[in-house]
């Protein structure tokens, strides 16, 4: 296991206290495993909450900031955090006008979420909503969207829903529905070349062969599609556009934005050789491309691979990208 | 005899006993195409419950409702989110009363089974704990003798095992490899029939 | 080899075309492999250049930026650029105000970019100044400190110059002085768990065994100073921050920055694990910590290992690296 | 006889096909403590110099300029660069004339030979080209008859081979290996004893 660590048990703790020390004028833990916006909570402003399990930084903690959450809850690495860790996130996330539970759709999240949620709104008297990101095209038809995983949607959905709540007077309806509007608009697909290793379990996720790359894999080794050897990057980059505008495609005049990320190893240099042939793809399709992120913005700790999402943008949403936010990992300005 | 704060107070450490000899066998079986970490769930689940088991209030429902926090508080894996909700369901059900009757165990298995049903998004058939609730919960059905009871508990166990064994798992992570999963023991519906050894004791 | 890409001596170009794609309103090509600021150059300023081979991102180009670098020539994977990309790089560069070459301190680079400097002065009438970075303290011992390779202390030379050279009035004389002081107080030591492939050679450049590390190594995989089996993050942290302070202590009241980066693959979450130790280390040698930088600054394409790179800093260093800079790796407001 | 603009221009060619036909045994050689393209940069560099050869203008300064200009438009390695070095030292020393003597062959090389040492850093000694063009200084000086000077050129390379063959390199990329590159003949050295060949044969 070729990682850098102390105890594998605590892999999670000591990063998180490393986190905090490196940038404590953004993000505090006021819970252990709970992470909150080091300013604290604004009063009236709508709270979102993320989390899940560890591994994907900036996923999710990275991404508690201004413009974007306001705490999030974060278990072992690739483990959902416990219901009770959910509901101190929230506690945290209350600004008395409600508070948004916005992740992926990973069975054990949602249950302890929905808990937590049930929770706080019994004991706390916080008024909640879930809007769960569920954008992962290969992993379930599009008869069965809602069964599919959450993956790189979430950095769109993170960043609009979170621009809509710093706006003034922005309620739990009007946030919860941009929300839903940004991970509506969102369809990703992964790919991946080498696994990762969970470090309470001291193996990799999966194993590929030397000259091997599986289409479709999700981002804790879930099955793709299919194993073959590896293709040129412009090959790659074509299927899983096509994979993503069979799912949804371009209408004419649309303006999309597009995400690269590198699920860790993979290096920027070579999430730009994908880029390349992906703007090639999307404006040839008759898109407008607009910010596009390209970068390690979901990953899955070593794990060599890219996923792409592409987020059909309408007026608001593409405002709302291009709003003020800041956290460690992603400033705009 | 019937159902109290009591009972459960004593019941609890028995359990916990329990789970830490199934721990084992448990992350084993979760292992095969889980995660692995059914054991450890269960293990920190009851010994979380009987930790607290001493403060247990009279309110059986608040007493559900304790051993429900327990298990929020230490296990975040599907499993342990489904007992706390399953906690949950029975408190609902006692909430103001001190005890129940042993004639309301088919209720209390019944409600658990719905609300860990609402919680898990599951159906009956999937192959999960749910089956094993949906036997025990038919089994005991009419049932006032804490023994026949167990016993009834047991053999609904037994049989949601074996009726299963060869299925495919339709819920949880082991869904992925439903193909796989056919010959093997959901782990889930495995510690259920573990657990009831402790019962069994008793 | 696990890489994506197309073909492998397209690597850097595609790259380029990519990344400047991807950040048009940051980066553009006036020349091949030359990088410049989109906006052009601000005349009056003095500019700021460098350059080296590719593979290092964000280093060399992704600085490019307000605040930081005004252009950089960039050669094949871990290759020199030519000294005429390095000429065209200045030129661009050129305000009128003189250009510093800013860059690491390697033989080919050296060469190539004192004789770009020579062949500007001559053609095109630019002044110029030389800064080499030499802040890895392995690679050489104290008494010959000017042999030693240039690494991390880049990112604290581009920040800080970078800034210097936004000041109204900033004259080349004095953008080289603090360029040279940024350069002097750095520090750095790198470890490395896995390489990396260069694309035109497609083989990895070392070779270490499944348990190993090498302390010490160069991010070209030049030889460190030990092989031995993997050690605990805190040992590692320990171990580089004792190098560091053995080359340069800290003294009473001391304020330093330091940059825990990964080479590539080690991912964030292990970053801070380090971080989390070197923190607690720093602090109990008696220095004030300030602005650590933690995450991807000086890469190695996808090899696993970290470097760490302490700058002491002076009272207008620190004020230089709190200013602000914007490029699409980093953004400071 | 003597050096002039269109000698150079005769050359060239000569040397460009040199190049292509050496260029494998050059990069196996870098290759083998190095990283392998000095091959890649002769045949390149060479080829640019003789591409350019038909627009050398008569002036022998500006001449060398463009080979100088030619090496460092498509290489970027340190021989390149040396190389590049070497001609610009060529054109100052020639600038504003149109032919040299023979006899100005030493002149130019010793010339050569300091520019680029103090472009790379580098003394004699360190086994690099060098330590060839210190020998080859030497082995000219006082000569005006081409074939003898290209007679001492070849035998000059050559005993600067066989001298520092054993000895440990201290200087480009093969220091860092300094014992393995015992016994090795420096790349660089090497590629100029075999360029040497082109002249040969004129
Ligand atoms: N959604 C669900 N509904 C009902 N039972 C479930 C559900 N998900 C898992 N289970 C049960 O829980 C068991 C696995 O528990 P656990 O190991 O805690 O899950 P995980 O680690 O995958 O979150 C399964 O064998 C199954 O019986
Ligand atoms: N600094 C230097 N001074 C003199 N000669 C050098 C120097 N560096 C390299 N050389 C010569 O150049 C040869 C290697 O050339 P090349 O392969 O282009 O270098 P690299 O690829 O390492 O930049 C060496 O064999 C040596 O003769
Ligand atoms: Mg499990
Ligand atoms: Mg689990
Ligand atoms: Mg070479
Ligand atoms: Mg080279």
């Amino acid at each position: 296991m070729k990682k850098i660590l102390n105890d594998p048990q605590a892999y999670v703790d000591e990063m998180l206290d490393g986190m905090i020390a490196a940038h404590p004028e953004i993000y505090a833990q006021p819970a252990p495993r709970v992470v909150a916006r080091a300013g604290g909570m604004r009063p009236g402003k709508v709270g979102i909450v993320s989390g899940g399990g560890s591994g994907h930084l900036p996923i999710f903690t990275g991404y508690v900031g201004s413009g974007l959450l306001d705490a999030c809850a974060i278990g072992d690495v690739f483990a959902s955090p416990s219901a009770e860790q959910m509901a101190e996130a929230m506690r945290q996330a209350n600004g008395g006008a409600g508070v948004l539970r916005l992740y992926g759709n990973y069975g054990g999240d949602v249950m302890n979420f929905d808990m937590a949620g049930e929770t706080v709104e019994l004991e706390d008297d916080i008024e909640s909503s879930t809007v769960l990101l569920a954008d992962d095209v290969v992993s379930a038809g599009p008869e069965e969207r809602e069964k599919r995983r959450g993956v790189g949607g979430m950095v769109y959905a993170f960043k609009m829903a979170g621009a809509k709540a710093e706006q003034e007077g922005a309620d739990l309806a009007s946030v919860t529905a941009v929300a839903q509007r940004a991970a509506d608009a969102c369809r990703s697909v992964g790919m991946a070349l080498t696994p990762c290793v969970v470090p309470q379990a001291g193996k990799p996720t999966f194993t590929l062969g030397e000259n091997e790359m599986e289409m479709g894999m999700g981002i804790h080794g879930e099955p793709g599609i299919r194993r073959e050897a590896l293709r040129p990057a412009d090959e790659i980059a074509d299927e899983m556009i096509d994979l993503l505008l069979a799912d949804r495609p371009i209408e004419p005049g649309s303006r999309v934005s597009i995400l690269v990320n590198s699920l860790g190893a993979t290096p920027q240099e070579e999430l730009y050789i994908l880029f390349r042939r992906v703007k090639e793809r999307l404006e040839g399709a008759g898109a407008t491309l607009l910010q596009p992120l390209v970068g390690r913005y979901a990953t899955s700790m070593e794990m060599t691979g890219a996923t792409m999402t592409l987020c059909h943008l309408d007026q608001e949403l593409e405002a709302l990208l291009a709003a003020p936010c800041h956290c460690a990992f992603w400033t705009v300005t | 005899m019937a159902i109290t704060s009591k009972s459960l107070q004593a019941a609890a450490p028995r359990l916990a006993t329990r789970a830490v000899e199934i721990a084992e066998e448990m992350n084993a079986q979760d292992g095969k195409l889980g995660d692995g970490d059914l054991g450890v769930t269960l293990r920190k689940g009851w010994q979380a419950v009987a930790e607290d088991a001493a403060d247990f209030p009279e309110d059986l429902g608040k007493a559900f409702l304790s051993c429900s926090k327990a298990f929020q508080k230490v296990s975040s894996s599907s499993f342990g989110t489904l007992v706390a909700t399953g906690f949950i369901s029975a408190a609902k059900a006692s909430k103001g009363r001190d005890s129940l009757e042993w004639l309301e165990m088919a209720g209390l298995l019944a409600g658990a089974r719905d609300a860990m049903m609402a919680r898990g998004k599951g159906a009956l058939g999937d192959k999960t704990i749910l089956d094993s609730l949906e036997a025990a919960t038919k089994e005991v059905e009419g049932l006032e003798d804490p023994a026949a009871i167990r016993a009834a508990l047991i053999a609904a166990a037994d049989q949601a095992l074996a009726e299963f064994r060869d299925r495919p798992n339709r819920l949880g992570r082991a869904r992925m490899y439903a193909e796989r999963s056919q010959g093997l023991d959901d782990p889930g519906m495995l510690a259920f029939r573990r657990l009831l050894d402790a019962f069994a004791e008793a």
